[in-house]
């Protein structure tokens, strides 16, 4: 125990110590030095969670902390938990993390504020830790909001550009609607079970879910409340799970919350690898995961969270096909795995013995998934490293003999996410896609899951073809090379590669490691206590040769688009001109929300204000006149005589006696 | 030793008043001396006292206001009646003493002095004797406020703040000083003549009762937690205090003179209007109200107060977000930051009414701290305009930097200050009455929305700055402003970082208030 | 003595207060107003002596000696005061003392003349008897012509 | 409004005295249109008249006709030299007319055996203040009758409050003296049993017994609560501690059947009723003095039970009032340098 909490209290601890120093002898004394702190940091903490990692046996957790709030009936500690769910977590954060560090000190080499930057970093991966440690909703959300501030600080980096202020700002805003939803979930939980703790609220829910098959017509002491079991299984418990599926929308940039996160690429790349796509935005997945014993309750919720996955999945995969950045396509594509991973989530609606496998498949997608979108972000980082800022696939290409190394990672990559197997995402996607089609048959939305697992065959071809586009876009064709590359247009150095072939193994190795070949990973994830027992499901042939199929045709399609017959895509932009339209624009998304949104909200303030200066402030202004006008009435008695001032107070006193000798 | 320590911090400043108007207004350098030296004097023992406070024990609902005995004074002042029989006759009291209500408070009015002495160093240059006298006799009107504990002693303290700020704004004012000074006195003034009935009213129905005649708050305190006035009676008192408090606050539909008076008053006037003299109105009804008549701060005040202060929160958002005038917004957000407040303190347990006190101190240090950069700002360029300001922090980037924490504490970041006050408000009103709270919170994003496009334009993209006079160079943040801002950051973070100290020190008084509220709820439902 | 006398006097204290009222509201002369004012104490001089009889005892009547001071002193004041005011309008008329009223008020006037006007009677002085010599006889004719 | 009808009614010898004042009054003062008229005059007269006959208390004790005469001669010359005052035309009647109110009011002063004060106020009044307001007069009007002299401002309003505040103070003194009036007819039942028992031998206890119960109250019960009135009777105690030696007495004789004993105790309230009753006219009301409020004279007055009325007035003022005195003094010099300041003419104005 004592061990265990120490190892929790580092790995807590070192990040923010980094962050701290960094930030405190940064642009003084580390200068060019600055990332020593945040690489010696995630190295040693990389350490500590794979021995955390592998000391989980048991499947125990472990706990360390102090008080951190205690008020009435509110009490709060600081307190970190571990359990497999946590550890997963936290390997994939710091791997990830510590590689995309050692490509930031390539990458930003020279910039200006190169200090600020590995504090960040560091801040970030100390949130993103406590995150996954916390063991209560309310530390959950603080530092939840602590991931949204170093994301809005990151992707405000070089705040000089309006831009990259404008997509600051809309993402911490859009973070926030979700927040808002988080938070009154917290409320919720914490006024029905009086308690923030998760293992409380999950072991009153089990013995809640027990009961409920007894005859049971007690009531439950909630705090101080007596509550049947009906009235907290009932819509409370929906409108907790709805609010919580709206923080995880926010943050993992679900439909229609998607808005922020292709904006954000504004920020520096690396960064974008590392918070835009491989953790921070898997933080709702992680979310949605740990709060299972909740979902169980809420079929309901269950069904929505598959939906908005397969609406993400699909409209982002659809954007994505005619997006001319690189890093976009990027974005879009991570909005689409996202979804894939809500619909996983999903798919345990109204079977309640499914979860486990559907969670251990969304996690297992976000595992693998870290991988090779970081790398293919770092990918597009160290081109764009090289072309001098430019990711516009229309000025770029061909540059397979420039950049040799890169472009083998980028493939790989490439070929991870579109689902080629035997990579990493080939494992996980298959995965998800097992786990919906054990919902279409035998639950009760089966149609409704048929419906998304066609979705999901469909998302899976797109993500193959816009890849493969992608790819051969940059790397093949007659070499293209802008002039803002001036000298840099060369390969990138060692401190950007070594991550590269990092992630790159990670891509090829983790799904034949750890996924349905050896089933380490649900071995591992099943000990979590917080999960239900675990049913297996085992894969259909057919399954497998569809994911097959849809990859190896999207890929062979672009490969053809592109490669073969390049003319062939302009005459099909030409044919579906509409579509073309809607899918470059982003289906006009962020205009109608600015329409139905932004606007009427502007206008709303603009109006409150004239209505607050006038009418308000105006009604205040006549009641301060009143008197002004009384005394005009009352004016005339004032005519200076002295003798009339004499007969008024006479006679007042003269009433006032009478008055007063009336009472006797 | 320690019995002088609450005198020495009000009347510091008091004296230095005197002095600094003895000195007159060509002994510049000597009259900022004093009165900061008397500043740091006041600060010193608000420290102690913080350091030293020990609660006293065994609070309990019949006896909430228990201040710490090592600091309490009490004087007998003006005798109502002599009492032939030598026993101790009624009498209003100099009663001051510190408890976990006011303690902070005072902290923080201080702390904040030391600010606005500082930052009025340069720019006040028209008879500054008048001036820093004047901001010293406010200082010792506040920390009074904070300080009486007798109900008499209150209120003279609490009419006393009025006057001085009223020349401040009145005299040192922007262009429309006259009309923000005289809204700002006459408004605030009508509403606490009928506070001043209400707390009469409270002594002598409570005399009519049959109880011995008191002035003296944890006397009044005890005596209704005895005898309850009746619930008719304690709405009328209730809607008394409320009449001048809500002015104070100020809530929604009265909150009309604090953006003018704001953006009128100069710079140390408006950090401490935002930073302590609105919390009086709060306090007022922490103090006041609750114990007082709680009984109709159920009945009437939470469906009277969690309406008011939640459409205050939205409608104060919105204002803020249409407003150009960076001060201008930064009122209109005290407004829904108030409106944070008062759903917590009516939430009327000790989760709301704790997270109400400590959103007291946050709002304190974070609109201080907005109002304290705000005015570096003017003080360089001559402008509040958003539309005339833009990447300032190429310009400055310490200053950026503390705007932008400063912002992220005021939108209530987690591991700000900001966050815990707002989640304790927010969490007590939803175990109270779910649908206030929610419509609060919406009022998060609202706050993120003005602060964040605030910070865009004037801190963000290409440098655009106001046409200054040729070859200035904008130096960044001195040393003098860096000392007036640095003490409130670190608060902030501490209090962000580690709220548990200052919670526990206010425990035992909320648990104790909390406690008298369902006592009132269950006299009612058994009566 | 009678001890009923009490009400008595308070009776004709309180009518002679009353008139003096009456008195200081219309009259528009100065010194008749302060007159009337001086009637005023009076009554409540009788009130106070006969209280003072009443209890058998001198307070009530040291009370109107104070009270005759305070008169003293008033009338010397009033005097003074009223000859400053005479000395600025050459008149007692109380009324054209009506600058204090509000701003954009008209000055009250009387709004009707006069139905019988002040008869201006010769006045009638009285005459010395004549003794001694005729004064026309003594006198030298310079001076009985300057006198004619 | 019959209430009020049957107010007036009965408040009539108030009423009617002062209505006739206030239109004499009203109608004598100097209107700009009327002359004043004889008639209104003689209304006036026949007011002080009226008032003369029925407002003053009838006295206790029957004291010198003298008294009465010159009481009644002085009080009527007083007001009516007061009326003419305030409706004098011509200042310089006004003011001998006031120095007639000084005189008259001096005389009252004697009656109430007040020498000196009578002496200071004519030599005070009449003698100097009267005579420099003469001579003011004189001196700003020289040009004979003044217009303003000629009307008067709100002759109608002005008499009204005057007379309202008059008759305001003339009820408070009126309802101050009045008898209870069940004390009144419980006097004159317990007068009628006490002749009748000196008549008629026979007499039966029931009959006695009903007399003591008035109206089912008993009558010890009444006579505490009338006794209850009157807060400043010296004799109070005397007569509670009558009283109720008086319930007990009642109450064995009631259980002994005892007639004689009875009556006895009839005789007995009924002389108590008759002191109460005495009592009240001098001591109830709005006026009655509390008992707490009894003189209170100082050691250094009270030294010497010497008589004369000015030896012990001046022992009153430099004893008791010593430092009021020199105040006094003070005052006044500070009001002769006043007086001499305002009406100095400022130099250049004189120059």
């Amino acid at each position: 125990m004592g061990k265990q909490a120490e190892l929790l209290a580092m790995i807590g601890v070192v990040p923010v110590l980094a962050s701290v120093l960094t930030a405190a002898l940064g642009p003084r004394v580390l200068k060019h030095r600055s990332h020593w702190p945040t690489l010696a940091a995630l190295g040693y903490a990389l350490v500590l969670s794979i021995a955390m990692l592998f000391s989980m046996s048991e499947g125990s957790s472990y706990t360390a902390g102090f008080e951190w709030l205690n008020m009435g009936r509110m009490d709060i500690p600081v307190r970190l938990v571990a359990d497999p769910l946590t550890a997963i977590m936290l390997v994939t954060v710091h791997a990830v993390a510590l590689l995309v560090a050692i490509f930031s000190v390539g990458y930003m080499h020279d910039d200006p504020g190169y200090a600020r930057y590995f504090s960040v970093f560091s801040l970030f991966v100390f949130c993103m830790v406590m995150l996954v440690m916390a063991n209560n909703f309310l530390m959950l959300f603080i530092f939840w909001e602590g991931v949204g501030l170093c994301s809005y600080l990151l992707i405000g980096f070089w705040y000089q550009k309006p831009a990259a202020a404008a997509a600051a700002r809309k993402a911490f805003l859009v973070n926030r609607i979700g927040d808002f939803g988080l938070l009154i979930a917290v409320f919720l939980i914490w006024t029905q079970f009086g308690t923030l703790n998760f293992a409380e609220v999950f072991r009153q829910l089990d013995y809640r879910y027990l009961a409920e098959g007894k005859p049971f017509d007690g009531a439950i002491v909630v705090g101080e409340r007596m509550l049947t079991h009906a009235q907290i299984v009932g819509w409370p418990l929906l409108t907790i799970c709805i609010c919580l599926m709206l923080g995880a929308m926010g943050k993992s940039a679900q439909f229609p919350l998607h808005v922020w996160l292709p904006d954000a690429m504004e920020g520096p790349t690396p960064a974008s690898a590392l918070i835009h796509a491989a953790t921070m935005v898997t933080a709702g997945v992680y979310l949605v995961a740990r709060c299972t014993p909740i979902f169980i309750h809420a079929p309901q919720a269950q069904a929505l969270l598959a939906v908005v996955g397969a609406v993400t999945a699909l409209v982002a995969a659809l954007i994505a096909l005619t997006q001319n950045d690189l890093k976009r396509i990027m974005a879009y594509s991570t909005v689409s795995q996202l979804g894939y991973m809500f619909m996983a989530l999903g798919s345990a609606a109204g079977n309640p013995n499914l979860a486990t496998f559907a969670v251990i498949a969304a996690i297992f997608h976000l595992f693998t998934h870290a991988f090779f979108k970081a790398l293919l972000f770092l990918g597009c980082g160290s081109v764009m490293h090289a072309m001098g800022g430019v990711i516009d696939l229309r000025r770029i290409g061909g540059l397979k003999k420039l950049m040799p190394w890169t472009h083998l990672t980028f493939a790989i990559g490439a070929a991870g996410l579109a689902g080629i197997p035997p990579l990493a995402g080939f494992w996980s996607k298959d995965e998800i896609l097992v786990s919906l089609n054990q919902a279409s048959h035998g639950s009760p939305y089966g149609l409704l899951f048929t419906l998304i697992l066609g979705i999901a065959i469909l998302t899976a071809f797109l993500t193959a073809f816009y890849t493969g586009r992608a790819y051969f876009l940059a790397f093949w064709g007659p070499e293209r090379i802008p002039e803002e590359a001036g000298h840099h247009a060369h390969e990138s150095g060692r401190w950007m590669l070594i991550p590269l072939f990092g992630l790159a193994a990670g891509t090829v190795l983790v799904g034949i490691l750890f996924g349905t070949p050896t089933h380490l990973f649900e071995h591992f994830l099943t000990q979590s206590e917080s999960l239900p027992k675990f049913q297996a499901v085992h894969g259909s042939g057919m399954i497998v040769l569809v994911s097959i199929l849809a990859a190896g045709g999207g890929a062979g399609l672009a490969a053809i688009f592109y490669q073969l017959r390049p003319e062939l895509p302009s005459r099909m932009a030409q044919a579906a001109w509409r579509f073309y339209d809607y899918s470059s624009h982003r289906f006009y998304l962020d205009e109608i929300l600015g329409l139905i949104l932004v606007r009427p909200l502007k206008g709303l303030a603009a109006f409150i204000q004239l209505f607050d200066l006038h009418v308000v402030d105006g009604l205040v202004d006549w009641v301060g006149q009143v008197p002004g006008y009384l005394g005009q009435w009352f004016r005339p008695v004032q005519n200076g005589l002295l003798q009339f001032y004499a007969l008024a107070s006479l006679l007042g006193l003269a009433v006032f006696v009478i008055v007063l000798l009336a009472k006797f | 030793m320690d019995k002088c320590l609450l005198l020495m911090m009000i009347f510091a400043p008091l004296l230095a008043a005197v002095v600094v108007l003895l000195l007159g207004s060509n002994q510049l350098v000597r009259i900022r001396q004093v009165s900061l030296a008397a500043a740091l004097l006041s600060l010193l023992c608000a420290l102690h006292v913080a350091w030293h406070y020990q609660s006293a024990t065994g609070r309990t609902a019949e006896e909430p206001f228990a201040s710490d005995p090592a600091f309490e004074i009490r004087v007998p002042w003006l005798s109502y009646l002599p009492s032939p029989s030598g026993a101790p006759s009624p009498s209003i009291e100099f009663h001051l003493g510190v408890d976990g209500l006011s303690l902070w408070l005072i902290v923080l009015t201080a702390l904040l002095m030391v600010s606005a002495v500082l930052i009025s160093w340069k720019s006040i240059q028209t008879n500054p004797s008048g001036y820093y006298a004047l901001l010293m006799l406010l200082a010792s009107g506040m920390l009074g406020v904070f300080c009486a504990l007798d109900i008499v002693l209150f209120y003279i303290f609490f009419e006393f703040t009025l006057l001085p700020l009223f020349f401040l704004i009145g005299l040192w004012g922007g262009p429309q000083k006259r009309y923000a000074a005289r809204k700002f006195f006459l408004y605030t003034l009508a509403g606490s003549l009928v506070t001043l009935v209400g707390l009469v009213a409270i002594v002598l129905s409570l005399v009519g009762q049959g109880q011995p005649m008191t002035f003296s708050l944890p006397e009044l305190a005890r005596q209704v937690a005895i005898q309850p006035l009746p619930g008719e009676l304690q709405q009328w008192i209730f809607l008394a205090l409320f009449a001048g408090l809500a002015i104070k606050v100020p809530l929604f539909p009265f909150h009309t003179w604090l953006p003018l008076a704001h953006v009128e008053a100069p710079t140390a006037g408006s950090v401490l209007l935002a930073g302590v003299l609105l919390k009086l109105g709060t306090y007022g009804f922490l103090r006041l109200c609750i114990p007082m008549v709680p009984l109709a701060s159920v009945q009437i005040g939470l469906p009277l107060v969690g309406v008011l202060a939640t459409v205050g929160i939205l409608y104060g958002s919105f204002c803020a977000l249409a407003q150009t005038d960076i001060k201008k917004m930064v009122a209109y957000s005290s407004v829904a930051h108030l409106g944070f407040c008062m759903l917590g303190l009516f939430a009327l347990n000790a989760e709301g009414m704790s997270g109400a006190l400590l959103q007291m101190v946050n709002h304190g240090l974070s609109t201080g701290l907005l109002f304290l950069l705000v005015g570096m700002i003017y003080d360089r360029y001559h402008t509040r305009q958003m539309t005339a300001l833009g990447g300032l922090n190429q310009r400055m980037p310490i200053l950026g930097l503390i705007m932008m924490f400063t912002c992220l504490s005021s939108i209530g970041l987690p591991g700000l200050n900001g966050f815990v006050g707002e989640f304790l408000c927010l969490s007590g009103m939803f175990a109270r009455h779910p649908i206030y709270a929610v419509w609060g919170t919406l009022g998060i994003i609202l706050g993120a929305w003005y602060l964040l496009t605030f910070v865009m334009k004037c801190f963000h993209g290409p440098l655009k700055e106001p046409h200054v006079a040729e070859g200035a160079i904008i130096p960044d943040m001195d040393r003098r402003e860096l000392s007036a801002t640095l003490p409130l950051v670190a608060l902030c973070l501490w209090i962000g970082l580690y709220p548990k100290p200052f919670l526990d020190r206010m425990k035992p008084e909320m648990e104790a208030l909390s406690q008298r509220i369902k006592q009132a709820q269950k006299v009612q439902v058994y009566r | 003595m009678s001890q009923a006398i009490l009400p008595n006097y308070l009776i004709v204290g309180a009518i002679l207060f009353g008139l003096g009222a009456i008195g200081f509201l219309s009259r528009r002369n100065l010194i008749l107003m302060f007159l009337s004012a001086e009637m005023m104490l009076q009554g409540v001089a009788l009130n106070l002596v006969g209280f003072g009889g009443h209890h058998k005892n001198y307070q009530g009547q040291a009370f109107v000696i104070f009270m005759l001071t305070v008169a003293a002193c008033e009338a010397a004041l009033a005097l003074a005061l009223i000859l400053v005011l005479f000395r600025n309008r050459k008149t007692l008329d109380v009324s054209v003392w009506q600058d204090l009223r509000e701003a954009n008020q008209d000055p009250v006037q009387d709004e009707s003349p006069l139905l019988l006007e002040p008869e201006m009677t010769p006045m009638h002085f009285p005459r010395l008897t004549p003794a001694g010599l005729r004064p026309d006889q003594a006198a030298s004719p310079e001076e009985a012509a300057t006198r004619g | 409004m019959g209430s009020l009808f049957t107010w007036v009614w009965q408040h009539w010898y108030v009423l009617l005295p002062l209505l006739l004042g206030f239109l004499a009054i009203w109608k004598l003062l100097p209107h700009a249109r009327q002359p004043q008229s004889a008639a209104m005059m003689g209304l006036g007269a026949a007011a002080i008249i009226l008032g003369g006959i029925v407002l003053p208390r009838a006295t206790g004790v029957h004291v010198s006709w003298m008294f009465d005469l010159f009481f009644y001669l002085f009080a009527g010359a007083a007001i009516a030299s007061a009326g003419a005052m305030i409706t004098q035309r011509n200042p310089v009647y006004a003011a001998l007319y006031f120095a007639l109110v000084i005189l008259n009011v001096c005389g009252l002063f004697l009656l109430q055996s007040g020498p000196f004060l009578a002496a200071a106020t004519v030599i005070v009044y009449a003698g100097a203040i009267i005579v420099t307001f003469l001579f003011v007069i004189m001196f700003a009007q020289q040009s004979g009758l003044a217009q303003y002299d000629r009307r008067c401002r709100e002759p109608l309003l002005a008499s009204l409050a005057g007379f309202l505040l008059m008759g305001a103070l003339l009820y408070a003194i009126n309802a101050s003296y009045q008898v209870s009036p069940r004390l009144t007819g419980l006097v004159k039942g317990l007068e009628e049993t006490v002749n009748s028992a000196a008549k008629t031998t026979k007499l039966e206890v029931k009959d006695l017994m009903g007399i003591l119960r008035v109206n089912d109250a008993p009558i010890d019960l009444l006579l505490a609560e009338e006794l209850n009135r009157l807060p400043g009777w010296p004799e109070k105690a005397a007569a509670r501690a009558k009283l109720h030696q008086l319930e007990t007495q009642v109450i064995a004789a009631a259980a002994n059947q005892d007639t004689a004993v009875l009556l006895n105790l009839v005789k007995e309230y009924y002389s108590l009723a008759a002191s109460l009753q005495h009592a009240q006219q001098r001591y109830t009301g709005l006026l009655g003095i509390p008992a707490g409020m009894q003189t209170q004279v100082s050691p250094l007055s009270r030294r010497t039970e010497e008589p004369g009325h000015v030896a012990q007035l001046g022992r009153t003022l430099f004893g008791d009032y010593l430092l009021a005195v020199e105040l006094a003094a003070v005052l006044l010099l500070i009001a002769t340098v006043g007086a001499i300041v305002i009406v100095q003419r400022p130099k250049e104005a004189a120059a």
